[in-house]
């Protein structure tokens, strides 16, 4: 689910790709030294690998956290692919696609020196189940791997050797095998996320494991405070022969948190400091300031982040259970005015159908609504609500995050196009710490009669199933943080997704294609946008590109002009 | 028996002795009725007053004074909007014949109809909340002063707890944890009078110790105890004696604690927890043009000067009227 | 200045037969002193001439309002400091010693202030800086005009505190004003003033706040003062009985006006000004058993805005239309002197003929009637061991760790008709007495009877019937009206409160009521802020007199009132005892009030009656020496008897605190007759003659008592 | 004077209680009630039952609400214990609880954060005294003057300017238009006093703007009755310079109020100039509480309330107390 990796991603408003970073690398060199400053105006979640969720940490995670498999440092699709990093090679995978067995490279070590063998890998991928003790983390491994056994993690686990998970096998310190229940053709996603990087037993320091963990990359944690930030130095027990991806090239790279956003990009335009790494792009003076001036411009760039914005119509609360009024609710919508309220083009670009760029099957130019025309279509919403049976319109409720300024705006806005149409809709706006017991649970929606509920949604994984199926797939409907809000439960697209996940990403591509067909067909969704990001980055900065997979420049080459 | 030996009224030109002189106004000059003559001249309190009524015309008059000068407060007009900066096309935050006092940014809304319409919203928790915490504190404040004791004990306390807790914060709190809907109310009403009830709860303390400090001072008057000579209980002489001569500082809060209502309601408002939108609020239009202000300064002037100059007539109103309810004055 | 009467030259003749060769110590010519206001200019003092010689004391008497104060700041040059928005205008002369200050340079009147002219003040706790103690105030005072170090200094403020009298100077003289008596701070005031060794000291009312028997201390003190250092006093105040006792010359203002000058003698026995008349008419005497009228003032006194043209007493003057000298009533009459009398007497131009014996007291006439007081008295109100203590609360517990024994046991009676006044010195419990027996307080022992019926514990309600017979008039003119009410609302009140219909109405009762005590009906809906203090207290009578009472409390009806009003007011109140037929319990501290108003006194001291007895008896022949001390301190207004006035006898200390009265006899501590027993034993009040009781073992006039022949517990 | 210090202490501690009993009822007892659980809050995102289970037995929502009460006040006076699963935590007297956010302990984010409010409302507090004070005393001794007319208005105006408008318009001025000063984040002052001074003069200057606005009003006020008062004519009887007059006698009696309000304003500001530090993005204890608000973080909305409660009562103690060592005339009983 992308709500949290989207925390902070609203205060961001964003434009177009000015310079090449987020089409392809600026300033190649190989030079070392000098300090990386990074900062954000958000604290990170968690240093923990196991339990950092944020987007942004698992950026500044490519400098000390090394997993099976990670995603590969370049830009464009390239760097969507999971290639190896510890493996040697690519998971072999048999047994009808439910068997997957890598081999650590040799000559891989932890800071402190001891060699990183496959146990260290699966007390890793054990810490998941810890969830009473290491909340915070993505659990799709859990999902996986647990297969009916209720495994808790290895501090409540009975074996001796806390190597109590018995879907994952470590016949010798070089080999682990993972033993899925049926075949899914996105493991080697999960693969790629730190959540799948080793552990030392033996320096598990449980909760506050955040605060220290053991590198394995080319930095190590030289300290952390939360809230404040942290600094990292060269871990010289990093060799980088068996490293194929990151670079390693400044000396240091530190980590600041500032609470003052505004000050930040001032820094940041004026050479301060190098880079935003919270990835939502510069606060609204600063971006009025870039697009007025061409010499900042060429440092900034307006790439995708791989959200999509979005209204959706929860089918359980009249009159949405009717296809017609959904369809009113879309052709009344002013498009261009909810991109104005999320923050004009830079923010996002204007979006019709629910699959972002860049997530494979993702066709930008699908436009069943007319969406991209940027004008309502009162006629046309008219006429559906005749067809609904609403010709004058109807009372329905908005549910909208309190914290989430953009968000409010655009609810504001359909708001205001749906009264020209007779819709008349009032803001609930939310506690938004508390979404997945307020819009995440069905039965609330029903009771609060939420009929359109404003969200966004980035995957954690690029794949159509990674993103599409928690909002679409009907055996994802959950009591409690629900995020298939519409409460679809199609056989067919269900059906669709079990058939994507038995092929290769390559394969399952076009299913993903069908599928968002298949949705919009149903008037599910009003998206409102691709989003985007207006990101400004320190010019002395090398090997500058965006990281598909993370929406942000990849830390793991950067390196300083010299 | 003591007669005036010499009616010399005839050519003394105004003595000071009414007694002296045959009554040409036998209707007397009540003390109202001379603070209003002070008030009428005290010419800064007069527009402070004036600027007052007419900010409750504004209000009442809303949707037609939108109607002719304005636009529909909830509108969007993107067109007006710079779509990449989001600001307001043409100067001055768009200020023009047709949007006098220019566009909100992102949206292009009709700040003057915002404005009109946030005035209501504005005087309506002001006097409302003034009403809850001078209700509560003039009976809660003169009960504690005229009963004493152990009343008085229990009233004081709770006024020193109220003023020990951090109100803004509790405020902001207060109303957040309320839900939506609260018997059957739902959307802004409810968070109006949550508002209210909340602001008022906390404002009443002061005019408590107010009412109760002048009680006591009251109390021990000899009128008081002239009313009880001629056998009046409590209930008498707290209508009928005490009251009457709590009015003057009663009226003379109110009038400064509206104003202080204003400000709280504009900085809850600012923080976030005022009324929802799309209902416009002057402190929610401050707190937006907060990420902004460097680009659109008039969206930040606009109601920022709103509220000044709103504030400053309440003050100025309320200071003459308090310089004419003086007994010491002039 | 655009005064047109008066730009002509100064209207004084300058004196020719001074008896001193050069020119006056002190010499104010023509001082006017005018404040801007919004209602228009206040002509505070206007024109105002007067001279005083070094070693000499000028009384200056005259109605709150007629400039008294005004005068003694402007010659300090005090209406010069501060903000200039606020500063009168001031022009005439004021020649001190050669130096003309009314021109000088601000700075050089400061530095002759305090200095070489002092100035004590009414209010002396008002007057001292709460913050600072007695010493530091005193010190700095003198610090100001003396380059010396502060140890110098304080030496000499203890010194000073010696000298006027504070007992352990040394330990007192880092007390705080609040932690001083009146009579003390009164005395600190007077040390800081002396500290310098003034040449000229400005008294303002320097004893009015205070009680007769310290009024008498610090009088002494001045005077004793005076002929040490020799300065020169202006002594200014409203009670002619001081400036009997203590001036030399006598300056009578009226109006911001100076009416009649002249030596004290010749003014008290040759007034030539109506108003002087009028004053020392207006004055109850100590020294005489008036049963006759008083002969006030007519009217209130002027507005300084509008000054009637003409004399400015006109308005209020018997005489007004008596022609004399071709003056009319528009002119201003000059002051002209009289040149065969020392020092200059100066007067009326239409009156020279001196005073018109028949004009005199010409509306007393009708008004001396006998007092037809009941023959056979009964008794209607009767009080026995009366006791109130106010709880005091300390501690962490708050609880009770003693009590102001406010009264302490006391027995009288009323009787029907009659008028009981009680004296007593400021905090001896006369209020808390008054209070007890309309029951505003709930009595903490002994037992009251009205009528014969007990209402010691009665409650509200069981008191409100009884409210009807038993009344009260208040002190405060001010205070004791509702300001919110109309005078019409105040008065039918107990109407209402009582659930009485008054026969045609209560509206008409009212205005009946009103013209009773001599208002004009028709102000029934005027609100009391519209009225002066003599007609407001004359509302709160109307108010007691509503429901036809049978006994009426007035607790210092008329102490806040100006001499003139105040014997309206006492006028009035006999008149209405007269045709009412009501019984009075008088409360007041001023023993030549009382004198005249009461058929028997009682006087309290610290809680307990220490004597009580008819007028005459009690007057004449005292019992109790505390009594007799009392009457000894009064001054009188007589300046021939300031000599032979020779039995003086001044009290020692304060009144000590109720709170732990002395033990035995509660006087032994200030009494010079005191002995053992006194300290152990508690005199009983016993009647030694008919009608005359005292509490003491050593009574004096008692030869002439005839001692009871038995019951010792007297009535 | 010890018996009084011993029940105004007392009261101390029974306005805390009271404070802490209804800050908790209504932060921990009232979102029970409409069914909202704590432990959501805590874990705040996206979440599973056993996550859930786990902070339950942590933070011990899973016992009832008095006894959380209990461990609440037991943490503060003698530290509490956490048992996280993997062990025990010790978190040591004065322990709030950690914060449902940042996890960090509140005791510590609160000290953190003091420093930022009490550099904030202090150096504020030195500059509107002495601005507010003498313009309310010139302005008194102008009495009706131009100056005095034109103080009047400006404090008027003072008043009447909400702050969260001035803090914008203050750096929109001196900031971007006049470029005095930079634009900047607190600094420590212990790490950079001039950057320190820098970071705080706006916020300084904006907050003293409002207050002094105030004070000079009521210093004017006082300032004018006590000049009618006796004792200022004794004074200058004695023929004291005016100038001793004004400072030595009038000005004491006139600080009295002052001194009182001053105790109480300063009380207020230090549990957290809310507005203030949120329109200049300083995270003192005010925008701690905010944030803390808005995001449901209850221990620290409890730690902060009662922060600010106690300089809220310590505040007036110490007002009463300095108010007898001003005037003599008072006593403590
Ligand atoms: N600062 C002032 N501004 C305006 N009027 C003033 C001022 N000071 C005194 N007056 C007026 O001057 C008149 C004389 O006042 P003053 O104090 O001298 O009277 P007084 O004879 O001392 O009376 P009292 O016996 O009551 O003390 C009064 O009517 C008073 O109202
Ligand atoms: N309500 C009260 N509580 C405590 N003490 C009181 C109260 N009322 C009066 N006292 C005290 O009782 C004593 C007698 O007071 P009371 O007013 O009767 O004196 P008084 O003779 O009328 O004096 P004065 O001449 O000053 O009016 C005084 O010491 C006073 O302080
Ligand atoms: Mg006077
Ligand atoms: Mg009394």
């Amino acid at each position: 689910g992308g709500d949290k990796k989207d925390d902070k991603a609203d205060a961001a408003e964003s434009g177009k790709g000015y310079s090449g970073a987020a089409e392809g690398v600026i300033n190649a060199s190989d030079a070392k030294g000098g300090e990386l400053k990074l900062w954000s105006p958000q604290d990170v979640d968690y240093l923990d690998p196991q339990r950092a969720y944020y987007g942004f940490v698992w950026d500044i995670q490519r400098l000390y956290v090394r997993s099976l498999l990670a995603y590969d440092a370049k830009p464009g699709k390239d760097g969507t692919k999971a290639v190896p990093d510890l493996a040697e090679a690519l998971p072999v995978v048999t047994n009808d696609g439910k068997t997957y067995t890598l081999k650590l490279k040799d000559g891989v070590k932890f800071e402190d020196g001891t060699p990183i063998t496959s146990k260290d890998v699966k007390y890793g991928v054990e810490r998941v189940f810890a969830q009473d003790v290491l909340s915070g983390g993505p659990t799709y491994l859990i999902d996986l791997l647990d297969q009916g056994q209720k495994y808790p993690g290895p501090y409540k686990d009975t074996d001796p050797d806390k190597m109590g998970l018995k879907s994952v096998q470590t016949p010798d310190d070089k080999t682990i095998v993972f033993n899925l229940a049926s075949a899914n053709a996105d493991f080697s996603y999960l693969l790629a996320m730190p959540t799948s990087s080793p552990v030392q037993a033996s320096k598990d320091t449980g909760a506050t494991y955040t605060n220290k963990p053991l590198s394995t990359g080319p930095y190590k944690v030289e300290s952390f405070t939360a809230g404040k930030g942290a600094t990292f130095v060269r871990n010289e027990n990093w060799d980088p022969k068996t490293d194929p991806i990151r670079k390693g090239l400044p000396d240091k790279v530190s980590f600041t948190v500032t609470t003052n956003p505004d000050d930040m990009d001032q820094r940041l335009l004026s050479g301060d400091i190098d880079l935003a790494i919270d990835g939502t792009g510069v606060q609204q003076a600063a971006k009025n300031k870039i697009l007025k001036d061409a010499n900042l411009k060429k440092n900034a760039d307006n790439p995708f982040t791989g959200y999509i914005r979005y209204f959706a119509f929860p089918t359980t609360v009249a009159p949405f259970d009717n296809i017609e009024c959904r369809k009113a609710v879309i052709y009344a919508a002013d498009p261009k005015s909810l991109q104005t309220a999320r923050g004009g083009p830079t923010s996002g670009d204007l979006g019709a159908n629910m699959l972002p760029p860049g997530v494979p099957g993702s066709d930008k130019s699908y436009d069943p609504f007319g969406l991209t025309k940027g004008k309502p279509q009162e006629a046309k919403a008219k006429e559906a609500l005749k067809a609904c049976g609403k010709p004058d319109g109807f009372e329905t409720t908005i549910a909208v995050r309190n914290n989430k300024a953009p968000e409010v705006k655009t609810a504001e806005s359909l708001q205001a196009s749906l009264a020209k149409v007779g819709i008349k809709a009032t803001i609930d706006q939310y506690d938004g710490k508390l979404n997945s017991s307020v819009i995440g649970s069905p039965e609330n929606v029903k009771k609060k009669g939420y009929g359109i509920i404003v969200m966004g949604w980035g995957a954690d994984y690029n794949s159509g199933s990674g993103f599409l199926q928690p909002l679409v797939d009907g055996s994802f409907i959950l009591p409690n943080g629900n995020n298939n809000y519409t409460m679809i439960n199609d056989p067919e697209i269900n059906g669709l997704f079990k058939t994507a996940a038995t092929k290769s990403p390559e394969e399952a591509a076009p299913f993903y294609t069908q599928i968002n067909q298949k949705v919009m067909e149903k008037a599910l969704y009003l998206p409102i946008n691709f989003d985007k990001a207006l990101v400004y980055h320190n010019p002395r900065l090398t090997n500058v590109f965006f990281n598909e997979s993370f929406g942000k420049i990849d830390l793991a080459t950067v390196g300083i002009k010299q | 028996m003591t007669a005036p030996l010499h009616d010399t009224s005839a050519e003394t030109p105004a003595p000071v002795s009414v007694a002296d002189v045959p009554a040409k106004a036998i209707e007397g000059r009540s003390p109202g009725r001379i603070a209003w003559m002070r008030l009428r001249r005290d010419k800064v309190a007069l527009t402070g007053g004036v600027v007052v009524i007419l900010l409750i015309l504004v209000a009442i008059f809303a949707p037609l004074i939108v109607k002719l000068l304005g636009h529909d407060p909830n509108e969007f007009h993107e067109d007006l909007i710079d779509p990449d900066l989001g600001t307001p096309l043409g100067s001055l935050g768009g200020i023009s014949s047709d949007y006098l006092l220019g566009v909100e940014p992102t949206n292009g809304r009709d700040v003057f109809s915002r404005i009109v319409y946030g005035a209501r919203i504005s005087l309506i928790v002001a006097f409302l909340a003034a009403f809850v915490s001078v209700v509560l504190g003039s009976f809660l404040g003169a009960l504690a002063g005229f009963i004493g004791g152990w009343v008085d004990g229990v009233i004081s306390r709770l006024m020193d707890l109220l003023l020990a807790f951090p109100q803004l914060l509790f405020t902001i709190a207060l109303v957040s944890v309320v839900p939506n809907s609260v018997w059957g109310f739902e959307g802004s009403g409810v968070r109006m009078g949550v508002l209210i009830l909340v602001i008022g709860f906390f404002g009443w303390p002061y005019i408590g110790r107010i009412v109760r400090g002048q009680t006591i001072s009251l109390r021990e008057r000899e009128y008081v105890e002239a009313a009880r000579s001629l056998g009046a209980g409590r209930g008498y002489i707290l209508v009928k004696e005490l009251m009457p001569n709590l009015v003057a500082p009663i009226l003379v809060y109110t009038t400064l604690i509206i104003p202080t209502n204003i400000l709280t309601e504009a900085a809850l408002s600012f923080l976030g927890a005022g009324v929802k939108p799309p209902t416009s609020s002057w402190g929610k239009m401050l707190s937006d043009a907060v990420p902004i202000y460097q680009d659109d300064p008039m969206y930040m002037v606009v109601p920022g000067m709103t509220i000044f100059i709103t504030v400053l007539a309440f003050n100025l109103f309320g200071d003459g009227l308090r310089d004419a309810l003086d007994p010491k004055g002039s | 200045m655009t005064e047109n009467q008066n730009n002509g030259a100064p209207a004084f003749v300058p004196e020719q037969g001074s008896p001193r060769d050069g020119a006056p110590f002190l010499s104010v010519r023509d001082l006017k002193v005018h404040f801007p206001t919004d209602d228009g200019l206040v002509k505070s003092v206007d024109g105002l001439s007067f001279d005083l010689e070094r070693g000499k004391t000028l009384g200056i008497v005259g109605e709150s309002g007629s400039g008294k104060s005004v005068t003694s700041l402007a010659i300090m040059g005090l209406h010069r400091t501060g903000n200039a928005r606020s500063r009168p205008h001031i022009s005439g002369e004021v020649v001190l010693d050669g130096e003309e200050l009314v021109s000088a340079s601000a700075d050089h009147v400061r530095r002759l202030r305090g200095r070489k002219m002092a100035m004590v003040f009414q209010d002396p706790l008002s007057a001292m800086h709460p913050y600072y103690s007695v010493g530091k105030q005193i010190i700095e005072a003198y610090r100001t005009h003396h380059d010396v170090d502060k140890k110098t200094a304080r030496t000499r403020a203890v010194e000073m505190l010696d000298r006027v009298g504070i007992p352990e100077p040394h330990r007192r003289v880092d007390a705080y004003p609040h932690e001083f008596s009146g009579g003390m701070r009164q005395r600190a005031m007077i040390a800081m003033a002396l500290v310098n060794n003034p040449e000229l000291l400005i008294a303002d009312e320097p004893t009015t706040a205070l009680d007769v028997t310290v009024q008498a201390q610090i009088l002494d003190l001045i005077r004793d003062l005076q002929k040490e250092f020799g300065s020169a006093v202006i002594m200014i105040t409203h009670d002619l009985g001081v400036v009997a006792e203590m001036a030399d010359d006598l300056l009578v203002m009226y109006g911001g006006r100076c009416v009649e000058r002249g030596s004290a003698e010749k003014v008290f026995y040759e007034p030539r000004h109506p108003y002087t008349w009028g004053l020392l008419g207006s004055m109850p005497r100590i020294d005489r058993d008036q049963t006759d009228r008083l002969i006030p003032v007519k009217g209130s006194p002027p507005s300084l805005i509008n000054i009637p043209s003409g004399c400015a007493f006109n308005p209020r003057c018997p005489y007004a239309d008596v022609p004399k000298g071709g003056i009319t009533r528009t002119q201003r009459p000059e002051l002209t002197q009289d040149g065969s009398r020392q020092p200059a007497l100066v007067r009326l131009p239409h009156v020279a003929g001196g005073a018109d014996p028949d004009l005199d007291r010409r509306d007393c006439a009708e008004a001396v009637t006998d007092m037809n007081k009941p023959s056979e008295p009964e008794t209607l109100l009767k009080v026995s061991g009366l006791v109130k203590h106010f709880p005091i609360n300390k501690g962490l517990l708050r609880r009770q760790t003693g009590a102001v024994k406010a009264v302490d046991g006391i027995d009288f009676e009323v009787r029907r008709g009659e008028t009981l006044g009680v004296v007593g010195e400021s905090g001896c419990g006369k209020s808390t007495m008054g209070r007890l027996i309309t029951r505003l307080l709930e009595p903490t022992g002994g037992r009251i009877e009205f009528e014969g019926q007990d209402i010691t514990h009665l409650g509200v309600s069981q008191m409100r019937p009884l409210r009807r017979d038993v009344q009260m008039i208040f002190q405060d003119p001010y205070g004791s009206l509702n300001p919110r009410h109309t005078v019409g609302a105040i008065v039918s009140a107990p109407f209402n409160l009582q659930g009485v219909t008054p026969e045609g109405g209560v509206k008409a009762e009212v205005q009946r009521l009103l013209s009773l005590v001599g208002l004009n009906p028709e102000h029934y809906n005027r609100y009391p802020h519209e009225f002066s203090g003599g007609q407001r207290q004359r509302i709160g009578i109307a108010r007691a007199l509503a429901l036809k009472p049978k006994l009426v409390v007035a607790d210092e009806p008329v102490s806040a009132l100006d001499v003139s009003i105040q014997a309206q007011v006492v006028n009035l109140l006999d008149d209405l005892q007269q045709e009412l037929g009501l019984t009075y319990v008088i409360i007041a501290h001023d023993l030549s009030v009382i004198r005249h108003v009461s058929d028997r006194i009682a006087v309290m001291y610290l809680g307990k009656i220490v004597e009580l007895a008819d007028r005459k008896s009690l007057y004449e022949s005292p019992m109790h020496p505390y009594t007799n001390a009392l009457l000894s301190a009064v001054p009188v207004p007589d300046p021939r008897r300031r000599g032979v006035k020779s039995g003086r006898i001044l009290l020692k200390g304060d009144v000590p605190s109720p709170i732990s009265p002395p033990p035995g006899c509660r006087f032994h501590t200030r009494c010079w007759k005191a002995t053992e027993i006194c300290k152990t034993q508690d005199p009983p009040l016993v009647a030694l003659k008919t009608g005359h009781e005292v509490a003491c073992h050593h009574p004096e006039n008692a030869e002439a008592a005839t001692p009871p022949a038995s019951s010792p517990a007297g009535v | 004077m010890l018996v009084y210090l011993i029940r105004r202490l007392f009261n101390v501690a029974a306005t805390l209680l009271v404070v802490s009993v209804v800050t908790f009822g209504i932060f921990f007892a009232v979102p029970k009630l409409t069914g909202s659980d704590p432990a959501l809050m805590y874990a705040g995102r996206e979440t599973n039952e056993t996550a859930l289970a786990g902070i339950r037995v942590k933070m011990g929502f899973d016992k009832p609400i008095s006894e959380q009460y209990l461990l609440f006040v037991k943490g503060i006076f003698a530290g509490r214990d956490y048992d996280g699963g993997t062990g025990v935590t010790h978190c040591a007297a004065p322990c709030f609880g950690y914060s449902f956010k940042t996890e960090a302990p509140v005791w510590q984010t609160m000290m953190d954060r003091i420093p930022v409010t009490l550099s904030l409302a202090l150096g504020a507090a030195v500059i509107w005294v002495l601005a507010g004070v003498a313009t309310g005393v010139v302005s008194a001794l102008k009495r009706r003057t131009a100056i005095d007319r034109t103080v009047m208005v400006g404090a008027l105006a003072g008043v009447s300017l909400p702050i969260f408008f001035t803090g914008m318009v203050a750096p929109a001025i001196f900031v971007y238009s006049l470029g005095w000063l930079d634009v900047s984040n607190y600094k420590p002052l212990t790490e950079d006093p001039l950057a320190w001074l820098n970071s705080l003069i706006l916020p300084w200057v904006t907050l003293a703007f409002l207050f002094a606005a105030t004070y000079a009003r009521i210093t004017r006020a006082t300032m004018l009755e006590v000049l009618g008062e006796d004792y200022i004519r004794t004074a200058r009887a004695k023929g004291l310079k005016e100038g001793v007059v004004i400072r030595k006698h009038a000005l004491r009696s006139t600080l009295t109020p002052i001194v009182t309000m001053f105790g109480l304003d300063l009380g207020g500001l230090l549990g957290g100039a809310v507005l203030t530090e949120t329109t200049f993005n300083f995270q003192g204890l005010g925008t701690a509480a905010v944030a803390a608000i808005s995001q449901g973080d209850l221990p620290v909305i409890m730690g902060v309330t009662l922060l600010a409660a106690l300089f809220v009562v310590l505040a007036n103690l110490i007002v009463d107390l300095l108010y007898a060592v001003i005037d003599p005339r008072v006593r403590l009983t």
